[in-house]
């Protein structure tokens, strides 16, 4: 990057120039303008990381320039390169700002040879990927694989008891009833009776039936009925005994109880 | 120049139109034998591998080296293939069980058949007061709990319903006459109260005609 | 009864839940990787065997015993397989699987996302210094050897790309780490990601700021 720059001009000499051409017709071919940079820089014919950023710059803008004589359509990303190599290089040809906060221009330049280095890099080793045995076609699987089968048996089972209660239900009718289904939907009287006694004596301001019903027999609609029915009585017979007042709005409507209020 | 010598030189040159060593060959073989889709013949072998290898030799060899191994060099037909060993096809599925409960309705049909046995399709209908599906009875029969009786000397000669002795294995029974009758099951609390008909009676027409008590299915769900 | 004789009854007894003698585990091993083109997990085999077995040390005996056969038991990621030797691929010229030509730049993608990864397709693109189309890491993806691996905890959480097993089967790669050259290059820091500066770098200062150079994810959808 010390390079004179008058003598810039002459360094292009005519095989570059020549080649210089040849890449401008061939533009298609290039990968986006890291590519095109990295093949200018194998005319300098020196390791990446010694290259001549300043001269590579030149090199790039000479191809741009020919491009555009030629009227071929550059890409924008060809022409954001070009306008940054310009930048670069001006900054490498003038004494460092030392007001400048910014990078260096060597630092500029040090990066863009990272980049092409780290590019071939890449190139080098994707060309060591594709040239390993691949499978396929240096060395094969399996030709007769076999199939690992998931087998589902499904074994039935039932008992005697199963029989003979299946046969049980089909030979009688609604005589057989499971004996303890029944009881467990059965809201007695009784139960009724002695659940309310204790409560009415905190009903004194009329309260709806319903809310004497415990929460475990409102969901399930036979449980709620026979709850429902055994309060109902319980109530009639505590309005019976005296215990209680009732009261109805309307039909099928709310039944309401209140404590009688002794006298 | 002795004689020797001469035929040691003639050997040299021969070994440039060599075949490979036999325990190259038998590498190829068993390269081959594993990539290809389809078993192959001493003939396809000898065709693939280079000039004057003898397929038959390192077979020979090949073979005995996967003997009692996991896979072994097989015969199919003409032609040779590498095979899982026999005693380790296990390996190549996996076996899940999964235990269900018998339906209410193949229960009952199966129920039906024990008690009335030997039944028709209709009479075990007119018992459960339901169609019986076909996938009961054909799952029934693959249980091999049921199976078919003798047809019914009866118009349309219908087939008939018994049960099998697996039938009687499964369920612990010396024979469908020991399974309990009516009052027994009583006894045991499984019935509440008083049936029309006992269970074991002789024809199955009576029990329909007159007991005509399993024609609602109030349980069927 | 001499001691002695009880501790072999000891023994037989246990016998009945031991793990198979581990030649026979290897003979399992060996049939399992013969019976599958997959690369198979040393968990997946241990799942597939009889309780107790290792897996893991059998593939150490049946490794051994295929050195230098015709078929070789590679390691692939942390799965094993069995593939033919690739000096006898010449014998498989109808094995051969006919394979798409990939374009330069799927295979330079291919390359920084194994020497690379995780890598973001911004990373992607700076080092290529061009943009990589939808259609060359479709064509990736699709071709099963690279995948998405995780999010980057950067702004954007931009995707990543990770090779897959089925690229290291591909290539006869034992791990990542096996790559050609993977050392050297990391030794001469062109695997270390370093902050964007050049023209092509859309957001530069601002990746530089916030110290990371993942900040415009193009891919994300």
């Amino acid at each position: 990057m010390t390079e004179n720059p008058s003598t810039f001009t002459q360094s292009l000499d005519v095989a570059e120039r020549l080649s210089a051409e040849e890449l401008v017709v061939d533009l298609e071919g290039f990968e986006g303008p890291l590519d095109l940079l990295l093949t200018l820089s194998r005319t300098q014919k020196v390791d990446l990381l010694k290259i001549s950023v300043l001269k590579l710059a030149q090199q790039y803008l000479a191809f741009i320039e020919k491009a555009k004589e030629l009227r071929i359509e550059l890409a924008a990303d060809y022409l954001v390169m070009a306008a940054w190599l310009a930048y670069l290089k001006s900054r490498l040809l003038l004494p460092p700002d030392a007001t400048d906060e910014g990078l260096s221009a060597e630092e500029l330049a040090a990066h863009l040879a990272f980049q092409l280095e780290r590019l071939q890099a890449m190139r080098n080793a994707a060309a060591q990927l594709m040239a390993r045995d691949q499978k396929g076609r240096d060395f094969f699987v399996r030709g007769l694989p076999e199939k690992y089968e998931m087998v589902r048996r499904v074994t039935y089972t039932a008992s005697l008891l199963d029989l003979m209660q299946g046969y049980a239900r089909v030979r009688t009718r609604d005589e057989f009833r499971p004996f303890v289904m029944d009881r467990e939907n059965v809201f007695t009287l009784e139960e009724a009776l002695d659940k309310m006694r204790h409560l009415i004596r905190f009903a004194g301001e009329w309260t709806d039936l319903a809310s004497y019903i415990p929460k475990e027999w409102r969901l399930d609609p036979v449980r709620r009925r026979a709850a429902t029915a055994a309060h109902f009585a319980a109530s009639l017979e505590l309005a019976k005994s005296g215990h209680v007042e009732l009261r109805q709005f309307d039909t099928f409507g709310r039944i309401e109880l209140k404590r009688k209020t002794p006298g | 120049m002795t004689p020797t010598q001469e035929n040691n030189q003639e050997g040299a040159k021969e070994t440039l139109f060599e075949a490979p060593p036999i325990n190259e060959q038998e590498r190829m073989v068993e390269a081959i034998l594993f990539a290809t889709a389809e078993p192959m013949t001493v003939k396809a072998l000898n065709d693939r591998m280079p000039f004057g290898c003898d397929a038959a030799e390192a077979l020979v060899y090949l073979r005995k080296r996967y003997e009692g191994r996991g896979v072994n060099v097989v015969k199919v037909g003409d032609a040779w293939a590498i095979r899982t060993s026999a005693d380790l096809s296990f390996l190549m599925q996996k076996e899940m069980v999964e235990t269900r409960k018998l339906s209410r309705a193949a229960i009952e049909t199966l129920a039906i058949v024990a008690y009335h046995q030997p039944v028709t399709r209709a009479e075990i209908e007119e018992i459960r007061g339901v169609s019986v599906s076909r996938g009961t009875i054909d799952q029934l029969i693959e249980l091999e709990w049921i199976r078919f009786g003798r047809r019914r000397m009866s118009p349309g000669r219908p087939v008939t319903f018994v049960v099998t002795q697996e039938f009687l294995d499964h369920f612990g029974l010396e024979s469908a006459r020991d399974l309990p009758g009516l009052k027994e099951l009583r006894a045991a609390g499984l019935l509440e109260s008083q049936p029309a008909l006992g269970p074991l009676s002789e024809t199955a027409e009576e029990d329909i005609e007159a007991g005509d008590e399993g024609q609602s299915e109030m349980f069927e769900e």
